[in-house]
């Protein structure tokens, strides 16, 4: 007798992540199952890097993923040094290491605003969004742009920091930290919050290691795997910091992680500022774009990214152009792996909130 | 680490080389793959796979797919390499052993155009829509030829409304 | 007599809608001010109205879909009438309590009609929980309205506000069925966390997801109409209403700036939750304020 | 009253419109990374009248941020579609204008005025925010005084856009 | 952290936001505020088109393809006349556009830029493509940077002999790139092609050097054979005019494409595995009088058009001055046979020590040939008619560096004045000091020159002023000669020299003015005069001579393809103006001389 019908979240839905549907089917508001239906942010990245010089790759890659794109050019870089067998200079990694963090921290007052929004507290998205907006001004004092900054490249960075730019990024990290006890306030701390997120879409840690689950989904098991612990890259194995843990694996759980490693980031920021060289080459000499072949052969690089582990597959044959650049975006395991099973069984009022606890962000599985 | 190399090297019928300290590439017969994933998971204790895509070997005729998998205990990312025929592209699906496969394998069913046996689901369409052409990430899939025929540039000389 | 009647009859509504509009353009610029920016235009709802009325185009989904907006409209200003403000009363006799309550659901269910039309999914469980909310409020809503009756012995909500005067407010006399009043006046409201019905990010905008144009622009007079009911209706029950225009806006400009900042700090209820809410404090209180009544 | 002539109407009709435009949330493309900034707190596009709403049928501008894919295309045009006139469109960015970053990609639409009708074009990849405000500002300035007609166009030439919608989403 | 506080949600707490009722917005109230742009903004571009050459790296390194190179004349007129530079300018499409600002860090001049201006909204689509130039008035933003450009702006160092080393002997001095450092070095080529306007044989300079990138030098030299028939020669000895007009000479070293030439035919044994296309024969005959350069690049090309070839050479080598003038250690005599091999391999006759006018006569070829070419060169050493000159000990360069070369002379002077400041002068001065450091191990030996020109005008070019400074010659630069001094036993004793005033007049022409009164005298046992050439026609019969039009500066006149005043003769090399007295400008005025012949002896039918 029950009566099941179709809905589709999406593509031009507010509770959406981004230009992305889920075709759900429901059952009065309980979700019977759930369909994820990719590829309107689809633009063949892949095949278009297979067209270009390595450089001119620079200009696609921050692409793929919009809200943090340095990790991008991390891994991007990473991949083309690692053929190459070249090392960075060490002023190089620091500044990438504060890039990526600020990244982070861009990206999680972009999470939480968007977080809370699907909450219905507009509030909190309208402060943290703001907020965000500081970071991105630092970024284009840094290179020039405010989102897609082309900042990191194979051999180090582009540029050296401005004189002072340190001492706006501390002075933005005490703003951030002050911020922080509002945004606790208004929202990690409300009681409404709890009452809507815990012990809703609860992952085990037995789940979570079957479904391959990375990043915050996972340490909110109580996994500890973090790709800046485990395979250092830029200047994490300098850095002081703890990999956050949480047992319970719910919705709460997975916005307390990010909210935790949000704090760390600031942490590492501050670090990283003062144990970085003050002076130094920030570039390892690349040879010209235009005749620059990289070595024959296959890496992967991965970092972590605000979603998850983020990987760059390179093959080079030896030529001007990658032969083959396949990115492993964190979003696709747990939107078509954890989201469809999770949401299974939710009430249609959780859904977006869900998809949003698992940060699914469409450009990175569509590419 | 080297504990886990060594064990992988045990494997019947594998070619493993280690690239950086916490790379390992295992070069595995078509045919013996999915033992071989099986093995890592349950035996070997590999529990993540983080990738898996298709390398287009024109010119050898073949595609290359990779599996990287990540072992937590040692750190290492274990990537699984099969060649298999470009005429005739089939694989087993993995999914049964790692569920995030399964829609690695959609996606590689639909860009190139490789069949998977057991996994209902490849061979629908995921990312792309409408698509009449060949399978659009295969290396003779020329993309700005693709262009030309389909879209209209600006600035080259064509009617306005 | 008639004129008069006739001349409150035409001056009410627009009394009314001018209150409410006034209240949405000054949430507008308080939730702002805490969002940490300055806001639109302060008469941008009327902007807003106008240019919706002014759409070129309006896509109808059948007769019943273009009269839901009317017949919620129509049951506002009816509801309106039936309220006493500033001394002015139109329809007012015994019982006129009891048919305000029937009349306040005319405008939920015109929506119900017409958003039902839209054979919109999200219109359809917009709807639901707007008649699951509605359950949920009322059981609260009936026994403080019991509680109200049964102290002031009288069903006429007239006699009531004339019974507060001087200061002896029902706030005072049964301040726990003035705090739970509150609550469902709020809730009936629809602001956060109540605003199960419209919920953007869940139902996208719920019932009105099919509606634009003149539609729309009638649903956004409906809703100045509603602030002004829920507000107006507890202002006369539970604050004494007003013998002049001026306090009566006072006192309802201060309860719904209370409400004004709830709205901006919480966030939203699930619909059994909030269901569930209504259900065990409101109504426990409600019931307890009740036998306090009872016991006097 | 009939002394408002029609074109009085007109003005008056466009004032108002010019003062209230609401924008469909719907983030096609990358673009919509800089829109949030526009929206909140920091630059507060409100103070324009503008705000952002859910559904085509509330909306009276559709913002194309960034490039649009074939798949998108196709919603985009419904939602175009859906809308009631008045509407107007605004292309964020490179993309739209001829194909921007991806201008050798099988799946992203070279230009977008072949398929719906564009008021008006921001330049930048991606746009920064002032840019933005100020092509709200510029739009307003073109409902003022009659310009933004792409609904009007898009009605006029109605076979050419079906014809080449039908060419591209086959 | 601590996560038990977030454990109970609170209810009051959220409360708390409500103080920002009372604060001022952060708003930013654009456009009544504005916040300041950051220096290093990548907004829209600038170019400024003055500055800017035309290369196009700007559009070969753009991921978007959004610039294409336009003629700008209509909004800025640019000079069109530019050597060095192509008449076009970046014109960029905004519908493309990513602000990458890889072109900026590209662009070899630093024109283009990019400004603080981000903001511009159109309604009309077209207009989001235009030329940028400094008139829009757009603040400059991003720029490049001199430490962090992805430009290779230094060369590889080539690897020379050490001075002490290199006087003592006849070897060359220049090694050679390595192939790592070829490899490198031709990595370092943008491929704009900018360098081609330099060359005067308009070489393929790109194409050959990405073969040599790609590690083919069968094709690089295909490439080269293609306008330079001598590329082994030119890889030694040429004067490098595309170095100078390399775009990399704006912010660091030229590409060093001599070098790199040298290399690719180096890596070859002979040419013969190099493909080169052969049209049909046409049974046509063509004499050439002269196997310099010219000569060898005329015939070279007529061979590969098709027509018979004859070589007339009176000495007993090809090569011209290459084969006598060029001292061992610039230019090895193996490397000349090399490719002159491979030009009779090709099916060129050569006939040595065949003097025309003694033994065949310029009628007998007029009359059996089809056509004639002239490339005799410049092979008489020119006099300045100074007092004293005629002493036996007072040599002309070109007579001398003959002797050394050819005869083997080994005898010298402990010391030598050379007059004068090319780079003629140059090779004197440097061979002297090999012959003074083999004759006397260097002991109370000593090199002068003298010339006219100061430093900053002399001719000669920098490397061979360096090397021969390295060297130990000493120079006088600014002195002009007066007279040769002798002593009682009627051996030179010296040169009187004068102060120079000025060499070039007011109108810029050749004109030298002394200072009378400042004299010195420099002390020396041998005089070489090395003051310039000057050719020899007299093998041409007086009436036809007289048909022979020349230039006002006495050069034969000849129209665009080296055809003379005589139908069916032609002339190039340095007998022509368009030479400017380098090998390479032999080569193409030989290359487009055989053109010319090509085209009269295919009209003649």
């Amino acid at each position: 007798m029950s009566r099941t019908y179709e809905l589709f979240i999406g593509p031009n839905h507010p509770g959406i992540p981004g230009n992305f549907s889920v075709k759900l089917e429901l059952e009065g508001d309980t979700v019977v199952s759930a369909k994820g239906d990719p590829g309107y942010l689809h633009r063949a990245f892949e095949k278009s890097m297979e067209n270009r010089y390595y450089i001119q790759n620079l200009a696609l890659i921050p692409r793929i993923c919009v809200p943090e794109p340095d990790i991008n050019e991390a891994a991007y870089a990473m991949a083309v040094e690692d053929l190459m067998g070249v090392e960075i200079p060490e002023r190089a990694k620091y500044l990438r290491t504060i890039v990526l963090e600020m990244a982070r921290i861009a990206a999680y007052l972009f999470w939480m605003g968007g977080f809370a929004a699907t909450l219905g507290l507009y509030t909190l998205s309208q402060w943290t969004v703001g907020d965000r907006d500081y970071a991105l001004d630092l970024f284009a004092e840094l290179c020039g742009v405010r989102v897609y900054h082309m900042y990191i490249w194979p051999g180090g960075v582009r540029r050296d920091a401005p004189p002072g730019w340190e001492d706006e990024v501390l002075a933005y990290v005490r703003y951030l930290r002050d911020k922080l006890i509002d945004y606790d306030n208004i929202f990690f701390k409300n009681v409404m919050f709890k009452q809507r997120t815990r012990g809703v879409a609860v992952i085990t840690k037995e789940q979570a290691i079957e479904w391959c689950a990375t990043g915050p989904i996972l340490k909110a098991t109580g996994v500890a795997q973090d790709v800046r612990k485990d395979d250092p890259y830029a200047a994490y194995e300098y850095i002081d910091f703890e990999i956050p843990t949480l047992t319970d694996g719910d919705s709460w759980a997975r916005a307390m992680i990010r909210r935790w490693e949000f704090e760390n980031s600031l942490n590492i920021i501050e670090q990283a500022i003062k144990k970085m060289p003050k002076k130094g080459p920030v570039w390892t000499k690349m040879p010209n774009p235009l005749k620059w072949r990289v070595p024959k052969g296959e890496a992967y690089a991965k970092v972590e990214s605000a979603r998850g582990e983020h990987g760059f597959y390179m093959v080079s044959d030896g030529t001007e152009r990658p032969y083959r650049v396949a990115v492993r975006g964190s979003s696709h395991t747990h939107m078509f792996t954890i989201a469809e099973r999770l949401l299974v069984g939710q009430r249609l009022a959780d859904v977006s909130h869900i998809l949003v606890s698992l940060d699914i962000c469409p450009p990175e599985f569509d590419r | 680490m080297m504990d886990l190399v060594d064990r992988i090297k045990e494997i019947e019928g594998v070619k493993v080389t280690v690239q950086r300290h916490n790379r390992v590439f295992v070069d595995v017969d078509k045919d013996k793959v999915i033992d071989t994933l099986y093995y890592m998971k349950h035996v070997l204790g590999i529990t993540q796979l983080s990738f898996m895509n298709v390398v287009d070997r024109i010119d050898e005729g073949k595609f290359e797919i990779f599996y990287v998998l990540y072992e937590r205990e040692s750190k290492v990312n274990v990537i699984v390499r099969i060649w298999i025929d470009r005429d005739n592209p089939v694989i087993e699906t993995a999914d049964k052993i790692y569920p995030p496969a399964h829609n690695w394998e959609r996606e590689i069913a639909e860009m190139f155009g490789v069949k998977v046996l057991g996994n209902e689901d490849a061979g629908k369409p995921f990312i792309l829509e409408n698509w009449k052409d060949m399978p659009p990430m295969r290396k003779d899939f020329d993309s700005v030829k693709y262009c030309n025929e389909h879209y209209v540039f600006r600035h080259s000389e064509e009617e306005n409304e | 007599m008639v004129i008069d009647k006739i001349f409150f009859t035409i001056i009410t509504p627009i009394f009314a809608f001018a209150v409410g509009l006034s209240f949405m353009m000054i949430k507008l610029k308080v939730s702002a001010r805490i969002e940490r920016r300055y806001g639109p235009p302060i008469i941008q709802p009327i902007y807003n109205i106008l240019k919706l009325l002014l759409k070129e185009e309006n896509i109808s989904h059948g007769v019943i879909f273009s009269l839901g907006p009317v017949i919620a409209l129509a049951g506002s200003i009816l509801t309106v009438l039936f309220i006493p403000y500033a001394g002015i009363k139109l329809f007012t006799g015994s019982g006129d309590l009891i048919a305000l309550m029937y009349i306040m659901v005319i405008g939920s269910l015109g929506m119900a009609l017409g958003a039902g039309e839209s054979a919109n999914p999200n219109a359809s469980i917009g709807i639901s929980r707007a008649l699951t909310l509605m359950l949920g409020y009322d059981l609260p809503f009936v026994i403080i309205i019991i509680s109200v009756v049964l102290y002031y012995h009288t069903t006429n909500l007239a006699d009531i506000v004339a019974a507060q005067a001087h200061g002896h407010w029902t706030l005072w006399s049964l301040p726990l069925s003035a705090i739970v009043g509150f609550v469902v006046a709020y809730g009936a409201l629809g602001e956060h966390p109540f605003d199960i019905i419209t919920a953007p990010h869940e139902v996208a905008t719920g019932p009105m997801v099919e509606y634009g144009g003149k539609h729309l622009g009638f649903l956004v007079i409906n809703h100045a109409f509603h602030i002004y009911i829920e507000i107006a209706l507890f202002v006369d029950l539970f604050l004494g209403g007003a013998t002049n225009v001026l306090w009566f806006y006072v006192k309802m400009f201060a309860v719904f700036f209370i409400m004004m900042l709830f709205d901006e700090v919480y966030p939203r209820f699930k619909i059994d939750d909030a269901v569930r809410f209504f259900w065990k404090w409101p109504t426990i209180v409600a019931l307890i304020s009740l036998i306090i009544v009872l016991v006097k | 009253m009939d002394r408002l002539t029609e074109e009085q109407a007109k003005t008056i009709a466009n004032m108002l419109r010019k003062r209230s435009l609401w924008m469909i949330h719907y983030c096609t493309g990358c673009g919509a990374i800089e829109l949030p900034p526009t929206m909140t707190s920091r630059y507060d596009m409100s103070r324009f009248g503008l705000a952002p709403f859910v559904t085509p049928r509330q909306s009276d501008i559709l913002l194309v941020t960034g490039y649009v894919n074939i798949k998108t295309l196709r919603r985009i045009i419904t939602v175009y579609e859906q809308m009631l006139d008045p509407k107007y469109v605004i292309g964020f960015g490179s993309c739209p204008i001829n194909g921007g970053v991806y201008w050798d990609s099988y799946s992203v639409i070279k230009r977008l005025d072949r398929y719906i009708p564009v008021d008006l074009y921001i330049a930048g990849c991606m746009p920064r925010p002032e840019a933005v405000i100020t092509a709200f500002r510029t739009l307003m300035d073109m409902i003022d005084q009659g310009k933004a007609d792409g609904y009007k166009r898009y009605k006029r030439n109605l076979a050419y856009y079906k014809e080449n919608q039908r060419k591209v989403l086959g | 952290m601590n996560i038990k506080e977030y454990e109970n949600g609170s209810f009051l707490k959220p409360l708390a936001s409500i103080k920002y009722l009372f604060k001022k917005p952060h708003t930013l109230r654009y456009p009544y505020e504005e916040k300041p742009v950051p220096d290093r903004f990548r907004g829209l571009h600038i170019n400024d088109v003055d500055k800017c050459i035309g290369c196009g790296n700007c559009r070969d390194i753009c991921p978007c393809a959004a610039i294409t190179m336009v003629d700008p004349s209509d909004i800025h007129p640019i000079d069109k006349n530019k050597v060095g530079a192509n008449p076009v300018r970046p014109k960029i499409d905004y519908g493309r556009c990513s602000f990458c600002a890889l072109c900026v860090e590209m662009c070899p001049t630093g024109s283009l830029k990019m400004s603080k201006d981000l903001i511009y909204v159109s309604p009309d689509a077209d207009s989001f493509n235009w030329v940028p130039l400094v008139e829009q008035g757009r603040e400059e933003g991003y720029t490049q940077s001199d430490e962090i450009t992805p430009l290779m702006l230094e060369a590889e160092k080539m690897e020379e002999l050490e001075p002490d080393v290199r006087k003592k002997t006849f070897e060359e001095i220049v090694k050679g790139f390595t192939r790592e450092q070829a490899l490198k070095e031709a990595m370092r080529c943008l491929g704009c092609g900018i360098c081609m306007q330099g060359c005067p044989a308009h070489m393929k300079i790109p194409e050959y050097i990405q073969a040599i990138f790609d590690e083919d030098n069968k094709r690089s030299v295909k490439y080269m054979l293609e306008d330079n028939v001598l590329p082994g020669i030119c890889g030694r000895i040429c004067t490098h005019r595309c170095q100078d007009a390399c775009v990399y000479n704006y912010r660091g070293e030229p590409v060093l494409i001599m070098w790199l030439k040298r290399y690719a035919t180096d890596q070859l044994e002979s040419y013969k595995d190099v493909e080169i296309e052969k049209m049909p024969p046409t049974g046509k005959k063509v004499a050439i009088i002269g196997g310099g350069p010219s000569g060898l690049s005329c015939a070279y090309h007529l061979t590969t058009m098709g027509h018979s070839v004859t070589i007339f050479e009176k000495g007993q080598r090809a090569g011209g001055a290459l084969a006598n003038g060029i001292p061992m250690y610039r230019l090895p005599i193996y490397e000349l046979d090399k490719e002159i091999k491979h030009i009779e391999d090709m099916g060129v006759e050569i006939r040595l020590n065949t003097e025309v006018g003694k033994d065949v006569s310029f009628e007998e070829l007029l009359e059996n040939y089809d056509a004639v070419y002239i490339g005799v060169g410049l092979s008489f050493g020119r006099y300045i008619k100074l007092k004293g000159e005629e002493h036996p000990d007072v040599i002309q360069a070109i007579k001398f560096l003959r002797q050394v070369k050819v005869e083997g002379r080994r005898e010298i002077a402990r010391r030598v004045i050379v007059i004068g400041g090319g780079n003629v002068a140059m090779d004197v001065a440097r061979t002297v000091v090999r012959l003074q450091q083999m004759a006397y191990g260097g002991e109370g030996t000593m090199v002068q020159t003298v010339s006219l020109e100061d430093w900053d005008i002399m001719p000669a070019s920098k490397e061979e002023i360096d090397g021969a400074l390295e060297e130990g010659v000493i120079f006088n630069p600014g002195w002009g000669p007066n007279q040769v001094l002798l002593d009682e036993n009627g051996k030179i004793r010296g040169l009187e020299v004068k102060k120079v005033k000025y060499v070039f007049d007011e109108n810029h022409r050749f004109n030298p003015a002394f200072y009378e009164d400042q004299k010195k005298v420099l002390e020396g046992d041998y005089i070489v005069e090395a003051v310039g050439q000057m050719y020899d026609l007299s093998f041409i019969p007086k009436e036809l001579l007289d048909k022979l039009e020349f230039t006002p500066r006495r050069k034969i006149k000849v129209d665009e393809y080296g055809e003379t005043t005589i139908p069916g003769v032609f002339a190039g090399g340095d007998l022509v103006e368009t030479s400017r007295g380098d090998a390479i400008s032999a080569i193409a005025n030989g290359h487009r001389a055989a053109i010319g012949i090509d085209r009269y002896l295919r009209s003649k039918k």
